[in-house]
């Protein structure tokens, strides 16, 4: 039955572990969507056919208009029992396909991450062991992987029909999309968003790997393609490491360039910025009081726009990454991150002091001057360091 | 529903006296000066959306008197209710999506 | 009584003409060519898919040929075409009013039509558009084309559709007819009104969206710029807010015409008028809580996808409700087979698939598949060409004797409907399935598997070309050679068909006593 | 229709409405609808404000700062008054008193203009400082996206609020001209009553801006 019908309506093969469920709700769907169609315009028809002039079927019933006319037509509990078995149809269909929708949009936790970038006419892959792929997205069949995807430019759409998944490819924020492919095969990926010229050429593929050979396959992977247009931070990245690096390790070496570690440290003690040692997923209080879990969202978030959402206790002086980090420098980073998740996290750190009030002066340490410093002009009146740390 | 010629006439012959007008002036002012004085009392988002509240309280007094609403048919009362209600709508969706995600 | 077309002759006097009549033949010709330029858009764009590599276009023509076809159809000829031209001349003659109630106002809206539309031609000719219809940031916003003018005309032209509406909405609530009141207005008034009130609401946030897209590509104030740290996700919030209802401004009066063809072909009143009447307004107003379903997959929050949801299958239920009573009104009826009964008939199937097809697509876990495919193409034109094309004919053939005084040749008539409706089915069912193999829409080249099923696609869009083309040839033909028609030649109880054919400039010759209903067919004409 | 000498010529009922009040209802019913579309004009921003507000909730909080608020309260007050005495014109017409009329329009007319000499220093301010919307941004003190997306927003509903000050201005100087003319009377108010309308809602628009741009919240 499921074979059948998913060749009848020309649907690809079933390669994701929620491909098959889609498609039942698929085959529900439309089955009934059919005989609804053909019953009302068959009903249509035969009214068409019995009721045409020069039979003298013809009865004419006056019109409902007037309120004690109201004779012919359907009473009214017939009508609601139609449009309320029609909407609970309506409704059953919205609720299964809910549900599945949440089940498609939440990650397993124990899936690999492995961070997509979409560029004008072409998909680059980074995995998380270092290596990196361009047109071809290496998967183990049988284990869930989660997509961290972002866009270099304009609006992507990373779509694979034999997975029934799709997720826009956003310039400026991280998207997430999860797949476990059932078995080893080769499945296609296409761009589903309009972005220029090159639109219907964005075409890349998935390989699905079994375990074995998944491992030999992507070490044997050039390191991922780290180096992007980078301007003002010159990241001297092209050179070529003699030993493969990890994702975290790269995620070093980029922190060190980008000059991450003049603010936040990684042994706990505390400094200008938040230390990273045990910050991946744990939750952390906002300057506006609210609780965040500082997961890769939140981090690649922050790397973008600071400010945004600010770690209770520290100055706003950190300044935005936005362009000038590619999407595989800023994995590499959260990775990094990640790695330094099971350092302690208080070696000795004094508890954070209460909650700042007021605003902060801003200072752009682009130009060098130094946070703390009572700036010049400027209606308000500058704040004491909370931390009393020094530069 | 609809007004009558002569009810048309008659409003015209006599117009009720401007006092509304001035008492309308003066709430308007009075609820401004609340505002300000208020904007350096309320903390964080409670505070903007006190500041909204009655930015539509003096919109409504605004609409009932000046623009003469009360006197007004219910179908031009409707289309008032009709405007701000999507404005409101609109602000919902968009609100759901981004304060969700 | 003088006919309204021979009242006055010479360019000035239909120019400046403030007579509804007029005015909406005027827009009949101005939309026509818009249907007919958007109609060799559609045909280059299926002729370049018969193959699946390049054929005779590249890709920046090829995406201009798609998006010049889609923002054409939709804002010059789909959105403005039964409001303004049935709408016009026959809303003020169902009320029994000599005109609308601002006539200067609606000739002001037709020259604003005119002078959006130059507008977006200007842009299509010099540079032309590649965004989409859509005009996604931030493509929208570096595209090397000429977005910025285009934009801008579609906001002259949403002005010209505020007017209409506006002037509509007074007209229906100051100029009823002596004695008829709101539940005795014939069901198009009903459509043309939850229409209007969708135009005046809906249309300026589409003229604002476009506006900041216009801002954006020409001096880049770009509101929605991610290296601003703007969010694309936010334009489709405010263009899919206008462009939901839209796509109910574009059926809606289509459903008006449906009523007026199907109580007069089957000699029946509306097996319940209220139904029709009241869904007509909740279609207008749930339109506006549903247009989150278009984004289900743009990186929308997981409540807001739930929300939309179910609020999408609502809106489902007025359109189910207008069906029904459409086909419990051919009960009991006397039905004859006339063209636009042929039109009625391929509406009927036409569009209750494309809206079940609609109710599946916002289903959020299908929607992930379907969306952005083949899938989303069909369904959209199943609505709009199965609905509102096939009740513009409908409705072209069944005012033809009161607007011209002349009656179309029924045979052909009944050729060139079969034609459009085959040609129609034949076209877009293969792209169902494209979109269910997962075809991508916009796609200028695609994998060789897809192929068998665009030619099929080709096939039948040739057939609905030369089914239209018939059309235009026999109505011209009739427009001058067709012989003379009667007041009543449907013997319809609407008010229109009161006035004498065709109709005076002030369209009745002492103001309309209203003594009867619009359906009351159960008593003899008087 | 009683015809009333000393208010001018009886106003003449057009073919298509059947009677006085009919047409008078039609006016303002007209009037209030393309209000509800002006309004709805500016809803698309209200809604980008709404989620920019929500994700940049800090950023908007200190960039409120910049704006100057003696500036914007003054214009508040200035606004309320001008609907005041807008509404005072309609009022004293009504009673067929043209010099109140008269001067009450001029009043109101100057309150615009002032409005608008407030609005040019404010921007001058801005532009001093080197905030400019979109892409032109440059205002060292507060360099994150947040304040650019807020001050581009402020360019773009007080922009588009000054755009719709200016139309009102037009309108009641046309108005005011008919007024002194005689062709706007007792008898005939709906010109001077629709402008009226028409300014009370740019005075309601800019009474929801006030707080947004410039009340910070603690």
């Amino acid at each position: 039955m499921n074979e059948f019908m998913r060749r009848l309506l020309m649907l690809p093969p079933q390669a994701s572990t929620m491909a098959r469920s889609i498609d039942y709700l698929h085959y529900f769907v439309i089955i009934t969507t059919m005989i609804g169609a053909a019953g009302v315009a068959a009903l249509a028809l035969y009214f068409i056919v019995r009721y045409r002039e020069g039979t003298g079927r013809g009865t004419n019933p006056p019109p409902d208009m007037r309120p004690h006319h109201a004779r012919g037509g359907v009473s009214l509990w017939f009508e609601l029992s139609v449009f309320g078995s029609l909407l609970a149809l309506f409704v059953t269909w919205w609720i299964i396909g809910f549900s599945q929708f949440i089940r498609i949009w939440e990650p397993p936790p124990d899936s690999m991450t492995i961070y997509v970038v979409g560029k004008q006419w072409m998909w680059s892959f980074a995995y998380p062991h270092g290596g990196g792929s361009v047109g071809v997205l290496y998967v183990p069949a049988g284990h869930p992987v989660k997509l961290l995807m972002t866009s270099r430019d304009v609006i992507h759409s990373f779509y694979v029909p034999d997975f029934r998944l799709k997720a826009d490819v956003v310039p400026g924020r991280t998207t997430q999309l999860w797949f476990e492919a059932n078995q080893p095969g080769r499945h296609r990926i296409f761009c589903a968003e309009m972005c220029g010229p090159g639109h219907s050429e964005m075409r890349a593929e998935v390989v699905a790997l079994p375990d074995a050979d998944y491992e030999r396959t992507i070490q044997g992977l050039a390191p991922a393609q780290i180096s992007g247009p980078v301007q003002g931070l010159a990241i001297p990245f092209e050179a070529d490491p003699p030993e493969p690096l990890s994702l975290a390790a790269m995620g070093q070496r980029v922190a060190a360039e980008a000059g991450c570690f003049r603010c936040h440290t990684v042994d706990g003690t505390p400094h200008i910025g938040p230390t990273w040692a045990g910050l991946y997923e744990a939750t952390i209080p906002l300057q506006d009081g609210t609780q965040v879990v500082a997961d890769d969202a939140y981090l690649t978030r922050s790397m973008m726009d600071p400010a945004a959402e600010l770690h209770r206790g520290f100055l706003a002086v950190m300044p935005s990454y936005q362009g000038l980090l590619t999407a595989p420098q800023i994995g590499a980073i959260v990775q990094y991150i990640h790695v330094l998740g099971d350092v302690s996290r208080y070696p000795g750190e004094a508890p954070l002091p209460a909650p700042v009030r007021g605003t902060v002066p801003l200072v752009n340490p682009l130009e060098g001057t130094a946070p703390g410093e009572p700036r010049a002009a400027g209606p308000r009146a500058a704040r004491p360091n909370p931390t009393g740390a020094t530069p | 529903m609809d007004k009558t010629e002569s009810q048309v006439m008659a409003e015209r012959e006599h117009p009720g006296s401007g006092g509304k007008y001035v008492f309308a002036l003066i709430a308007l002012l009075c609820l401004t000066a609340l505002t300000f004085g208020l904007h350096y009392v309320t903390v964080g988002e409670l505070g903007m959306i006190v500041a909204l509240t009655i930015a539509a309280v003096k919109v409504t007094i605004v609409g009932l008197v000046f623009m003469e609403l009360r006197r007004s048919m219910v179908a031009t009362r409707t289309v008032a209710a009709v405007a701000v209600v999507f404005v409101v709508l609109l602000c919902l969706g968009v609100f759901a999506d981004v304060g969700f995600r | 009584m003088t006919s309204y077309l021979t009242e006055t002759t010479g360019i000035k006097s239909w120019l400046l003409t403030k007579d509804h009549k007029r005015i909406g033949l005027l827009f009949m010709i101005a939309t026509a060519l818009a249907l007919m330029l958007g109609g060799v858009f559609a045909l280059l764009i299926r002729f370049e898919l018969v193959s699946p590599g390049p054929d005779f276009l590249d890709g920046l023509t090829y995406n201009r040929m798609f998006t010049h076809h889609g923002v054409v159809m939709v804002f010059l000829f789909m959105v403005p075409v039964i409001p303004t031209v049935f709408g016009n001349f026959f809303l003020p003659m169902m009320l029994g009013a000599p005109d609308v109630a601002f006539p200067r106002l609606n000739l002001a809206s037709f020259y604003v039509y005119c002078a959006g539309a130059a507008i977006v031609l200007a842009a299509l000719w010099f540079g032309g558009i590649d965004t989409g219809w859509t005009f996604y940031t931030p493509y929208s916003a570096t595209s090397p084309t000429s977005v910025a003018i285009a934009a801008f005309g579609v906001f002259v032209v949403g002005v010209s559709s505020i007017l209409t509406g506006l002037n509509f909405i007074v007209t229906v609530h100051t100029l009823r007819a002596k004695n008829l009141r709101w539940l005795e207005m014939p069901l198009f008034v009903w459509a043309i009104y939850a229409t209007a009130i969708i135009q005046v609401i809906a249309t300026p946030v589409l003229g604002m969206s476009l506006l900041l897209v216009a801002l954006d590509h020409a001096w880049g104030l770009g509101i929605f710029d991610p290296s601003m740290g703007g969010d694309p996700v936010l334009f489709q919030h405010l263009f899919w807010f206008y462009s939901h209802p839209a796509v109910y401004i574009m059926i809606l009066p289509a459903m008006g015409v449906v009523s007026e063809v199907v109580c007069t072909f089957s000699h029946n009143r509306p097996s319940s008028y209220r139904a029709i009447a009241f869904s007509s307004l909740g279609i207008a107003f749930i339109g506006f809580l549903t247009w989150g379903h278009h984004m289900f997959v743009a990186g929308m929050s997981v409540v807001d996808v739930g929300v939309f949801g179910i609020l999408s299958m609502m809106v489902a239920i007025f359109s189910a409700i207008k069906v029904f009573t459409w086909t419990l009104t051919l009960k009991h009826g006397r039905i004859r087979f006339t063209t636009p009964m042929l039109y009625f008939f391929g509406f009927m199937f036409l569009f209750v698939f494309g809206g079940m097809t609609g109710v599946a697509v916002a289903t959020s876990s299908l929607d992930v598949h379907w969306t952005d495919t083949y899938f989303v193409v069909a369904h959209f034109h199943f609505i709009m060409v199965g609905g509102t094309l096939t009740m513009y004919l409908a409705a072209i053939h069944y005012w033809f004797p009161k607007m011209f005084g002349r009656m179309y040749p029924e045979r052909w008539g009944l050729i060139g409907a079969a034609g459009v409706i085959l040609g129609f089915i034949f076209t877009f069912t293969p792209q169902f399935l494209l979109g269910n193999a997962g075809m991508p829409r916009r796609y200028w080249t695609y994998p060789p598997d897809y192929q068998w099923l665009n030619v099929a696609s080709t096939a039948g869009a040739t057939i609905l070309a030369l089914g239209l083309l018939v059309t235009l040839g026999y109505l011209i033909w009739a427009l001058f050679k067709g012989p003379k028609a009667e007041r009543n030649p449907w013997g319809s109880r609407g008010y229109e068909w009161l006035a004498p054919t065709p109709p005076p400039v002030h369209n009745f010759e002492a103001p309309l006593e209203i003594t009867r209903g619009p359906y009351d067919y159960h008593l003899p004409e008087t | 229709m009683t015809d009333h000498g000393h208010q001018g010529p009886a106003p003449r009922v057009a073919i298509q409405f059947q009677d006085l009040a009919k047409q008078e209802h039609a006016a303002h019913f007209g009037m209030w609808l393309f209000l509800g579309s002006e309004l709805l004009l500016f809803a698309g921003l209200f809604g980008l404000y709404t989620a920019y507000r929500t994700r940049y909730a800090t950023a908007f909080a200190e960039a409120v700062h910049h704006n100057a608020l003696w500036i914007g309260t003054t214009n508040v007050v200035i606004l309320i008054v001008s609907s005041f005495t807008v509404a005072w014109a309609v009022h004293s017409l009504r009673r067929d008193r043209r010099r109140t009329t008269l001067w009450s329009l001029a009043i109101t007319m100057l309150l615009g203009l002032l409005f608008l000499v407030f609005k040019g220093i404010e921007y001058g301010i801005h532009f001093r400082d080197g905030v400019f919307p979109g892409h032109y941004y440059a205002y060292q003190e507060m360099p994150g996206h947040g304040a650019q997306l807020f001050f581009t927003l402020y360019y773009f509903m007080t922009g588009l609020h000054a755009l719709h000050m200016i139309g009102g201005l037009a309108a009641i100087g046309w108005v005011a001209a008919r007024v002194a003319r005689g062709k706007t009377t007792a008898a005939y108010p709906i010109p001077l009553e629709l402008g009226a309308l028409y300014w009370h809602l740019v005075d309601s628009i800019w009474i929801f801006l006030w707080p947004m741009f410039y009340l910070t919240t603690g």
